[in-house]
């Protein structure tokens, strides 16, 4: 076999594994401070990159259309807050599961209802084709941005947990809500900001990935890429996520191009799941959760 | 209010010998020695944190001591999976309780006797014949449990409905159905008031002199455990520091220091 | 307020354990039955049985698979529609390679099949919980989906990747219009409600309901968790597995595995989340909701606007309805419409009492 | 079916009979392990010919006497039907009297052997034994908790029961050799004044008279009594054992005390038999429900019990009712009447009595309105239970119906005297009370005041020897004015006074329950029945109340001056316990006047406050003070034309 065909397909599963990561962080940011898995995360991507390219159409300047969907995406937290979470608060998570496989549903049909279910075309000026060369492996140069893209959410993600009032409040509650509350941080507030973080990130997924397929409902499927990433990296774990990605990502492009011909090939649609099954019955917890231990 | 019969009292059902137990760095129990005696009621105390829920883990068999052994009527206990403890004779009610929340009182206690079923999947999807005919048969001896602990008025409600007491009283009736031989109770009295106690006691004590059920329980409240136990050990920090009749419990100055000292 | 049951006293565990100790009740369900089996093969027109009924019928069963998974036992599941897959494609497949084999015996094939892989994707659940096993069993979905879809053995290397259920035959009598079917799917499905009615109140049930509500109490009183939660999803994909041939033969005739694809196994759990966990009526009451919900919107819709709306619109309005619709029961009533009903019942045997 | 009573002409006869006639239809059944466990009249028969055998080899000889005590149970019923099949005379006794009363029955019974439920009334016996020398064993019923004891006294009815292969051909000689003027039952009647008397009643007295009943009612094999009532309780006798012989019905045993109402739906009996405060509890209880249901509901409910008290009473006495009526009835039957009767277990009631004491015309009526074919009887022990009686559609709230079959009645200077197939053989051992109450041409003294109206009904206005005179020179009846306050149903108890007194006081006990609510719902603040019953505006209620029949009472010129003057609210309920009523929740008002005199004192010595203190007796039979400061509060009166003085 081909050393520099490998690279390619490697570097490549890499770069689109940091575009699942990219959608998985939200997930993470969710889970990690209300212990809540948010399956309307895809709905979410949806949203907001049909809001923000809609928009665009309009003829808005960018910024501003990036300002108005980012002013949609909080209000779309504080909305979920107060007529989801707050109503079911202390409930089973498993219900509070559902609730979001409900939310996931809501938002589809709003995000389609109001804005409509063409694909639309997002054009971040970096053209699709372009690719640099490695030795003999083409890497195509929008991964490399989307990478990159990735990379400094991630990046600002971690400063704003490590450093801002609000990241350590979020770590606080992630880590013990009694000890969170004690510390006199109001749970609720801290649910909108990390729903809203989470929308954004969202905006930021949305964007990349209409760039990359177009602004369509197949998207919001993107969110399914998203969970055996999870289990991969642990639910818990922000680099947990990237590293999530990255397997899966090269996982499922190398399984495809290796294993797929003899299978009959798009393995990928479900090889990231039985990678992630494989995970879940050795370390239930993830690669990069924390344990979790029940007491009798 | 303490029973008479002393019948086979100092024949051994279990016996614990220097038993290590630890999680990760932290030591629940250090070298514990513990025999149970069959027919006994047996009062584990101690301060919070004394290892007393570790002890009973340990005698239910969930956890597995590091070191020492633990022999059941004579024979070295090896490891168990924890869905057979019960097949072994061992029933134990929760601390906090662990009723089925979805069920009625009657179906809670019902569940007690599922080992005691033969199951036939077809059968029971036609509730014909066998199934049905068990049904019936442990029908009729959960009844006499509900009867034996006086909850009559209540078998069809829902247990989520039932007041506290009621509900450890329906937990102790769940472990009733399984016939043990041992009964383990995690702090049977905790959060109820004095009735309620007294009530439980008066259970506590007739399950042990009707049944002859061995019992082994935890308690904070002192004046229940020295009424109604035979004998008393008493842990504090893992260590078992005292062992034997309430009285002569009562009266020995470790005992006294560690509750002193724990406040 | 109809019910009168003084003098309705019990002499015999057998009576008192009834599955309708309630004499009304009792009526009632013979006038449902009726009513199932007589009044609508006679007053239903074609469109209602095929279009309507039928389907109600089928999905109903395919909830009640689920409702015993994850409303008895308490294990959820995102795969249902991957289950009936298994489920139609192995009848199918039986009766293409053996043809003499009756349809019935497929059908039965068929949900043994979908019980099988059932067990095999619900042992997860003896190490994981809650959603990571729901994850797990969207394992199944994918992979089963992709395996009805790129392996041609399947479908008999039909070059459409679909495939066409045989004409059923049942003592030389062929079931061929809707009114035969209709007759074929009701008493398949009321046997089975029953059947799950039955499990549900004796010993299996309550080993399930024991797990879902406190596995560690549970396994404290003897029960076995691998075995009970195996059985669950045995049962459970067995249940749908039926569904899916009667999807397949009856419903739809000719089939692709699309057509079991993720939206419908979120339909299933949308279902028994709306029409009650953990209860058989709550299967029917959900699919029942979810089948005649799109009707109403499109007849209103129609109304408002006078003129009909674009099915795409209609469509995004039923998630949206549906998302709301569920997130509303989660909140107010986690039991949903059976539990409502179960209420209305408790309040008429209290009239006029409030309580 | 009517039988030949002049050869089956005792109980023995009557039950080997049954055994025959009646042998697989259920007699007696109880709840117990969930499910009603029902015997056959020949298994019953059967048990109690082994028990009649068993009893004999203790020792019980014909004429000897057995007690028993406990709750309504089977065997206790067993227990009565096998002395009687050897000739011994049962001698049923209350089961929650304290063991001091039990000791003076069975001392003066000269009771041999004692059948009793449970524990608790073992520990009563055992408590007493060495003071009766001639009680030779307890046996007991239920088990629970009494394997531990060692005395020599105690067994347990099932050793006798396991017996196997008995002779029981003996017991039908013996059965051949009773004869109907032997005694059947001996009652101890809790006179409200001394000691108890032991009332004889003969097979005569008793068949005689519940022939007649069953003949009434036309009682059948398919009506189902709850026994529920004490078995020391003369109805219980006469309803549940004598009736359910001769007409072979089934009686039913609740389960236990507190899944009484709920048992009593279950079975739904056809044939209800309840105490004037059972019918008044149930409706204050019913009412009280009420309160929290909806507006609309609320409306509903009360509307149709409009269109009952309007028409359901003539509907049910089959008189003429307008079609209109007819159809808002059934109506009204559909969605409150019906349902109503279904919770409270009445559906299927076919005749229903009450008796012991008066009850309120409204609480009567509205029974009646439901549908509920409820009616008066008046009676005694001494006359096995019957001397008036309402019949079907002519039946008169004010009073307790025309005489019994049998019985005549007349009035001498307002007592009430009666005789009558079913008078009593005599007070056991007793000869001089025996001569008091029945003179030479068997006229038996009720000691109740009455007058006959015109339909021939009797109507009871007091008990005679309490009718006292108002130091005014006009009549002071007062249960007449107790019940009258009691029929609003927030008041449980009252004790008036006036006899020699210038005008009339009284004391009075809330009915908490009804009270409480009250309560709640107007959010008044208490701790317990002390508090509560000395806030200022349960005083204000309990006042509307007195205002009404003081209203009342101004409008009949023999009463108006008993208008009610001065009360206050007593600081604990009149318990039995203490001895302040009957067994039967009669008042003993002798006994109340004097331990209460300082009280009365002070009522009429008009001081605003009285302190007292009194001794209580708690449930477990210990003993406690409890003292209150207790306001006493004036009340304004009318003259005679009903308007305020």
């Amino acid at each position: 076999m081909d050393f520099w065909f490998f690279i390619e397909v490697f570097v490549g599963g890499l770069l689109s594994g940091v575009m699942y990561s990219l959608v998985a962080l939200g997930f993470v940011l969710i889970f990690k401070a209300s212990g809540i898995f948010n399956f309307a995360q895809g709905a979410m991507v949806l949203f907001a990159a049909l809001t923000f390219v809609r928009l665009l159409e309009m003829g808005l300047p960018v910024l501003l259309v990036l300002a108005i969907t980012m002013g949609v995406m909080v209000l779309l937290a504080i909305a979920i807050e107060k007529v989801v979470l707050r109503p079911l608060v202390n409930q089973d998570l498993i219900i509070l599961f559902m609730a979001t496989i409900g939310l996931n549903y809501f938002i589809e049909g709003m995000a389609q209802l109001v804005w409509d279910s063409n694909v639309h075309v997002l054009d971040l000026g970096i053209d699709e084709y372009v690719a640099f060369e490695i030795g003999d492996a083409f890497i195509n140069k929008f991964d490399v941005w989307a990478a990159l893209i990735a990379g400094g959410l991630v990046l600002i993600l971690s400063l704003f947990f490590r450093y801002t009032v609000i990241g350590r409040a979020l770590r606080a509650v992630a880590d013990d809500h009694q000890a969170a509350l004690s510390v006199g941080i109001p749970l609720r507030t801290i649910w909108i900001y990390v729903w809203t973080t989470a929308g954004l990130v969202a905006l930021v997924a949305g964007i990349v990935w209409g760039s990359k397929l177009g602004v369509q409902f197949a998207i919001s499927a993107v969110a399914l890429k998203a969970i055996p990433v999870l289990i991969i990296g642990g639910f818990t774990s922000v680099p947990g996520a990237i590293i999530g990605g990255l397997i899966v990502g090269c996982g499922e492009k190398l399984a495809e191009v290796y294993l797929g011909g003899f299978v009959g090939g798009a393995i990928e649609n479900w090889f990231p799941y039985m990678l992630a099954l494989i995970v879940l019955m050795i370390r239930p917890e993830g690669l990069f959760g924390e344990k979790i231990i029940e007491r009798v | 209010m303490k029973k008479q019969n002393e019948k086979n009292k100092y024949s051994q059902l279990m016996d614990i010998k220097n038993v290590n137990l630890s999680f990760g760095g932290l030591k629940a129990l250090i070298d514990v020695d513990l025999q149970i005696n069959t027919g006994e009621i047996l009062a584990i105390i101690g301060p919070n944190g004394a290892g007393k829920s570790s002890m009973l883990n340990v005698i239910s068999g969930i956890y597995i001591p590091q070191k020492g052994i633990v022999k059941w009527k004579g024979q070295i206990r090896k490891k168990i999976a924890p869905h057979n403890i019960a097949r072994m004779g061992i029933a134990r009610t929760f601390q906090n309780i662990a009723l089925f929340r979805g069920m009625s009182a009657l179906d809670n206690i019902l569940t007690g006797r599922n080992i005691l079923m033969k199951r036939n999947m077809f059968l029971e999807m036609l509730y014909l014949g066998p199934s049905k005919n068990q049904e019936i048969e442990h029908r009729k001896k959960v009844e006499e449990i509900i009867d034996f602990l006086e909850i009559q008025s209540i078998r069809k409600t829902p247990v989520s409905r039932l007041p506290y007491g009621l509900q450890k009283r329906v937990e102790l009736g769940r472990a009733l159905a399984l016939e043990p031989e041992l009964l383990l109770l995690d702090e049977p009295m905790a959060g109820m008031n004095v009735e309620e106690k007294e009530d439980m006691c008066r259970f506590v004590l007739d399950v042990n002199e009707q049944f002859g059920t061995t019992i082994v329980l935890i308690e904070h409240d002192m004046g229940v455990v020295m009424d109604i136990s035979d004998r008393v050990a008493v842990l504090d920090y893992g260590i078992k520091i005292a062992d034997g009749t309430p009285d002569e419990v009562r009266s020995e100055q470790k005992v006294i220091d560690a509750y002193l000292g724990a406040g | 307020m109809i019910y009168r049951e003084a003098g309705q006293f019990k002499t015999t565990y057998k009576s008192d354990q009834a599955i309708l100790p309630i004499f009304q009740d009792r009526i009632a369900m013979v006038l449902m039955l009726l009513f199932a089996f007589i009044i609508i093969p006679i007053f239903a027109n074609d469109y209602w049985l095929g279009s309507i009924l039928i389907p109600f019928l089928a999905l109903s069963l395919a909830a009640l698979g689920l409702n015993v998974l994850t409303g008895y036992a308490g294990q959820i599941s995102l795969g249902s529609a991957a289950f009936m897959a298994v489920g139609a494609f192995a009848a199918f497949n039986l009766q293409v390679r053996v043809p003499e084999v009756p349809f019935l015996i497929a059908f039965l094939w068929g949900g043994s099949c979908s019980a099988a892989v059932g067990i095999i994707f619900g042992l997860p659940s003896l190490r994981i919980k809650g959603f990571y096993l729901a994850v797990a069993t969207l394992a199944a979905q994918f992979f089963i989906e992709w395996l009805f879809t790129h392996f041609d053995w399947f479908t008999n290397y039909s070059t459409s990747g679909v495939i066409t259920a045989p004409p059923m035959q049942l003592f030389g009598f062929a079931i061929d219009n809707p009114l035969n079917k209709y007759f074929l799917v009701l008493s398949i499905v009321a046997l089975c409600a029953f059947g799950v009615r039955n499990l549900a109140r004796s010993e299996i049930g309550r080993a399930f309901m024991a797990v879902r509500d406190m596995d560690i109490a549970a396994e404290a009183i003897g029960i076995n968790l691998m075995k009970t939660k195996l059985l669950a999803f045995g049962i459970s994909s067995f249940l749908c597995g039926l569904a899916g041939a009667l999807w397949a033969y009856v419903v739809l005739g000719t089939v692709e595995p699309q057509a079991f694809d993720i939206a419908r196994s979120f339909e299933i759990l949308f279902m028994i989340v709306i029409g009650g966990l953990g209860s058989v009526s709550g299967a029917f009451l959900g699919a029942g909701f979810m089948i005649l919900l799109p009707i109403l919107l499109n007849n209103i819709g129609s109304v408002i606007t006078g003129a009909a709306i674009s099915t795409e619109t209609i469509a995004h309005i039923e998630y949206m309805v549906f998302g709301a619709f569920i997130i509303f029961f989660l909140i107010v009533e986690p039991n949903g419409l059976a539990r409502l009903w179960q209420l209305g019942k408790e309040k008429l045997r209290l009239w006029p009492f409030p309580y | 079916m009517l039988r030949d009573y002049s050869r089956l002409n005792t109980f023995s006869k009557v039950l080997r009979n049954n055994a025959e006639v009646y042998s697989n239809i259920p007699c007696i059944r109880e709840k117990e392990y969930g499910i009603w466990q029902t015997s056959t009249w020949k298994e019953f028969y059967h048990q109690a010919q082994i028990l009649a055998l068993g009893l004999r080899d203790k020792g019980l000889k014909r004429g000897d006497k057995i007690s028993i005590i406990g709750d309504n149970r089977p065997n206790l019923y067993i227990t009565i039907a096998a002395a009687q099949l050897i000739g011994a005379v049962p001698v049923p006794c209350y089961q929650d009297s304290v063991a001091e009363e039990l000791q003076y029955i069975l001392e003066h019974a000269e009771v041999k052997i004692v059948v009793v439920e449970n524990q608790e009334q073992v520990d009563k016996v055992l408590e007493i034994l060495d003071r009766l020398p001639k009680l030779k064993i307890i046996f007991y019923d239920d088990p629970r908790g009494l394997e531990k004891y060692k005395n020599k006294e105690i067994a347990s009815l099932k050793s006798i029961f396991d017996v196997q292969a008995v002779d029981l051909s003996w017991v039908d000689s013996e059965i051949e050799k009773t004869s109907e003027d032997e005694i059947s039952v001996m009652l101890y009647t809790s006179g409200t004044t001394g000691r108890p008397k032991g009332v004889l009643l003969s097979y005569k007295n008793i068949i005689s008279v519940t022939s007649q009943a069953c003949e009434i009612e036309k009682t059948s094999i398919n009506d189902e009594v709850v026994a529920y009532l004490p078995m020391a309780w003369v109805g219980d006798f006469i309803f549940c054992v004598a009736q359910s012989y001769l007409s072979g019905f089934c009686i039913n045993c609740p389960e236990s005390r507190d899944t009484l109402t709920t048992d009593l739906r279950e079975i739904g009996p056809t044939y209800y038999f309840a105490p004037p405060r059972v019918w008044e509890g149930m409706l204050t209880q019913l009412m009280v429900r009420m309160q929290d249901a909806t507006k609309l509901k609320l409306w509903i409910f009360n509307y149709f019990m409009f269109v009952a008290k309007k028409w359901g009473n003539d509907i049910l006495d089959k008189k003429s009712v307008s079609i209109w009526g007819r159809c808002l009835y059934s109506l009204g039957y559909l969605f409150v009447y019906g349902p109503l009767k279904n919770n409270l277990g009445l559906t299927r009631v076919r005749m229903a009595y009450t008796a012991g004491e008066a009850m309120g015309p409204d609480t009567f009526l509205f029974y009646r309105s439901l549908g509920i074919n409820l009616k008066v009887l008046y009676g005694q022990t001494e006359a096995t239970v019957f001397v008036s009686l309402h019949r079907d559609s002519d039946v008169d709230p004010n009073t307790v119906g025309p005489a019994f079959p049998g019985v005549e009645i007349k009035i001498v200077d307002d007592e009430v005297l009666y005789r009558g197939t079913g008078v009593f053989k005599g007070y056991y051992k007793n000869d001089e009370a025996t001569k008091e109450t029945i003179d030479s041409k068997g006229w038996v003294k009720t000691g109740d005041a009455g007058v006959i109206d015109k339909n021939g009904h009797l109507k009871i206005i007091d008990r005679a020897k309490d009718v006292g005179k108002l130091n005014s020179g006009k009549m002071f009846a007062p249960k007449y004015i107790e019940n009258k306050l009691k029929f609003c149903g927030i008041i449980k108890e009252v004790v008036a006074f006036g006899d020699k007194k210038d005008f009339v006081c009284c004391f009075i006990n809330i009915d908490l329950e009804a009270v409480a609510s009250w309560a709640e719902r107007n959010n008044v603040a208490y701790s317990g029945y002390i508090d509560l019953a000395s806030q200022d505006q349960v005083y204000d209620l309990i006042a509307k109340e007195i205002l009404n029949v003081n209203k009342d009472l101004s409008k009949d010129s023999e009463l108006f001056e008993s208008q009610i003057k001065r009360f206050l609210i007593l600081h604990k309920e009149l318990d039995a316990d203490d001895g302040e009523l009957t067994r039967t929740n009669k008042v003993r008002r002798g006994l109340i006047s004097e331990r209460y005199g300082k009280l009365v004192e002070a009522m009429y010595k008009n001081d605003k406050t009285c302190f007292i203190e009194t001794e209580v007796t708690f449930e477990d039979g210990r003993k406690g003070k409890i003292s209150a400061d207790l306001k006493i509060k004036d009340m304004e009166t009318f003259d005679l034309e009903g308007v305020a003085a």
